[in-house]
């Protein structure tokens, strides 16, 4: 279908309670802040949040945990010099943590949006995040099973979209977002513009529409 | 009456929803663009690494590096977005197009798909995209005769042929009447100019009128 | 290493006797042709070529076959209107054959490219062409396991290169150039403009320059 | 003499081929790009999506859009190119990266290396894209002091601490020796102000001087 243009708030009112949200960025490049803000406004809570961070100061992701609405996070790089809010929850014992590899966290949301059942990585071998997996030797190699990781909605920033839905993006903020629109069941993108259909390039799309289901327009 | 390919055509693109992304297969399967409704927003995909793919070019607007999967000069429509393979494949293993129409040798009871090789022990083996195809998309449709020329079914029990995929089919067109194959049972969805008792004398595959 | 701009027979000479070479293009949109001649001209044999078909016509890879270098085609779909070169050879036992089906041809090129051991594809399940792989049942779908195609040397057609090796092609030509650029040891590319450092927009490349070894310049 | 931060980084600059892509780790590694040679053809990755990093950026030219694996706002260079994150570590985990530079907590005689965790109990775990950045390269240097604050050597039998990857370090850079890890020995490939003889004395791993 083509995409949905709305309001942050109607369109993170897709999030029911206990789902998993994909959330986009690297640190503050690429985070769908203005969803993040609807999403605490919104109030679905017991959510799992999969992205890079856990949150940075007291915006955005950080928000929203501050807000008390995550049971787990699964990301790479929970602690940061502004990862206060993080900190406290998880020293408190208040939210579950799962620390996954960044390219191992990037190739199993490519694996949920790619049809893939899972994949031997040769990230982590060795080490103790290899601890439970299945591992296996391959042309003297050895590799750890890695399995998708699947969004229910993924919220994602990118730059300028087109009334269908097809995205592109600015420099690094690109980052998790076109893996994520792939990997969740719905994927609503936080963008700058939204322009007539025929307006991007079509060599330069680099999210297809098939991959958007909600774009909010969000002038920076 | 039994239904002539264009009726067919016109049929299966009558059951794909408005703004569906769609990737019609070689063959019959591309006549089904003729007959969609202008303003449906459906997008074609072509499994060659394009979504929005236009009609047929002709004369001046044919560009080698420009065809769909059949290897034929297609057109660019507004919206359009290029890929490469793995991306494209990707897209469709990952079940993110709505509907897949192909074409088919056999379909079984309970949805096996054979439609890439007739297992003549000559014949060069051949596969494409279409094994991809049929495990991929949300629904598959499959646009057939019922009866190959000899009179035998092409709605079997279970396939003779070999098979391209395993209960993939949600749907088969055929020129007399519509089937979804089931677990147990196979629904008769639509009939055109026979009856249900006849299709019934005719096939080995039991059928239930829809309700 | 930048890419290095040279003629097509300079270039080719990096194919060796008994190599495996991936080649770009799905019928004659994306096939490197001046390449092919090229190689046929250079003279390597015993060559295992990778590509979605097994040639066309009386040019380009059809050519290559013809001359008698190929020992091995690994193809989604050799069997077509024009392929008589291909199934003459075929049917006098001249050449080996194995049929991949399209999309796993592409995964298992870019899981060569991206450092996967191995993966697990939903496609051939059932079918004759699940035969002697090692299939295992994740989450309640079948899967069956597959493992990396790599090439020695890719033989890829793009649209513009600049001078360090940025890429970028045209409309469906694009097809299997980016994958096949990633899972060779050297990948060559013919393009119809070099252009200057800079002039390709960051935002558009879609074969970074890392993957590109050696550029030819073939207008068209 | 041993070496100043700033020595270590000119010396590991020195090392990288013209023309590598080379990913710098955030912190120490960073420091490298100030020695690389205008000229020298090399290229920065940053795992966030980008090849072709320039210098850190200053004033007018901080862009959010535009950061470093450590979230610094850097610079742009002509031949640049923007990828995602699943691109960006296929291209890590394919080993299609020259070299990587990592600082460490330990390295191993084997190779193996610890810097992402000291194992401590109560430390909040976080390993960003150290394991795929150590397992990717063709080359991994690292960049570390040989000795802790409190004396004890980093380059060690075994490591005490979690392990980042197995046997995947080629270069240990550190300020008064550079090593090559090696399966049975590890083999001294420059000294700065300390012998061969004190270096054995003060590590328990057996090394030999280079050839």
């Amino acid at each position: 279908m083509t995409a949905t243009l709305t309001t942050a708030l109607d369109a993170v009112s897709a999030v029911k309670e206990g789902d998993t949200v994909l959330v986009g960025g690297f640190g503050m490049a690429g985070m769908p802040v203005e969803l993040m803000d609807a999403l605490i406004e919104y109030g679905a809570g017991d959510l799992t949040i999969v992205s890079n961070n856990a949150g940075n100061g007291d915006t955005g992701l950080a928000a929203l945990l501050a807000a008390g609405r995550v049971r787990k996070v699964v990301c790479s790089f929970p602690r940061q010099a502004d990862s206060w809010v993080f900190d406290g929850l998880y020293r408190a014992g208040k939210i579950e943590l799962e620390v996954v590899p960044q390219g191992n966290l990037a190739e199993r949301m490519r694996a949920a949006g790619a049809g893939i059942g899972a994949f031997f990585s040769p990230t982590g071998v060795g080490t103790p995040l290899a601890e439970g997996k299945e591992s296996r030797v391959i042309d003297g190699r050895e590799y750890l099973l890695e399995y998708p990781i699947r969004g229910d909605v993924a919220l994602i920033r990118a730059h300028i979209a087109d009334s269908m839905g097809n995205l592109v993006y600015r420099k690094t903020a690109r980052n998790f977002g076109p893996v994520m629109a792939t990997a969740a069941a719905l994927t609503i993108a936080q963008v700058s513009k939204v322009v007539e259909v025929g307006a991007i390039d079509p060599e330069v799309v680099v999210t297809p529409a098939i991959y958007v289901d909600r774009l909010v327009e969000v002038a920076r | 009456m039994s239904l002539t390919r264009e009726e067919m055509a016109r049929i299966v693109a009558r059951d794909i929803p408005d703004g569906s992304y769609v990737n019609l297969g070689i063959g019959q399967p591309t006549t089904v663009a003729d007959f969609l409704r202008p303003g449906s927003g459906v997008v074609l995909h072509t499994e060659n690494g394009m979504l929005g793919m236009g009609r047929p070019a002709v004369g001046d607007e044919i560009d080698p590096d420009l065809t769909n999967a059949g290897k034929q000069p297609v057109t660019e429509l507004p919206g359009a977005s290029y890929f490469h393979h793995a991306d494209s494949f990707a897209m469709m293993r990952g079940g993110h197009l709505d509907v897949c129409i192909m074409g088919a040798f056999q379909v079984s009871a309970g949805g096996d798909l054979a439609n890439w090789s007739t297992g003549a022990p000559d014949a060069i083996p051949a596969v494409g995209g279409a094994m991809d195809l049929a495990i991929g998309a949300k629904q598959v449709f499959v646009m057939m005769t019922l009866f190959a020329k000899d009179g035998s079914p092409k709605l079997v029990p279970s396939c003779t042929y070999p098979l391209t995929g395993r209960g993939c089919v949600s749907r088969v067109y055929t020129d007399v009447a519509t089937f979804a194959p089931g677990a147990d049972v196979v629904r008769v969805v639509e009939t055109f100019g026979i009856s249900i008792e006849e299709l019934s004398t005719r096939l080995d595959v039991p059928l239930v009128s829809s309700p």
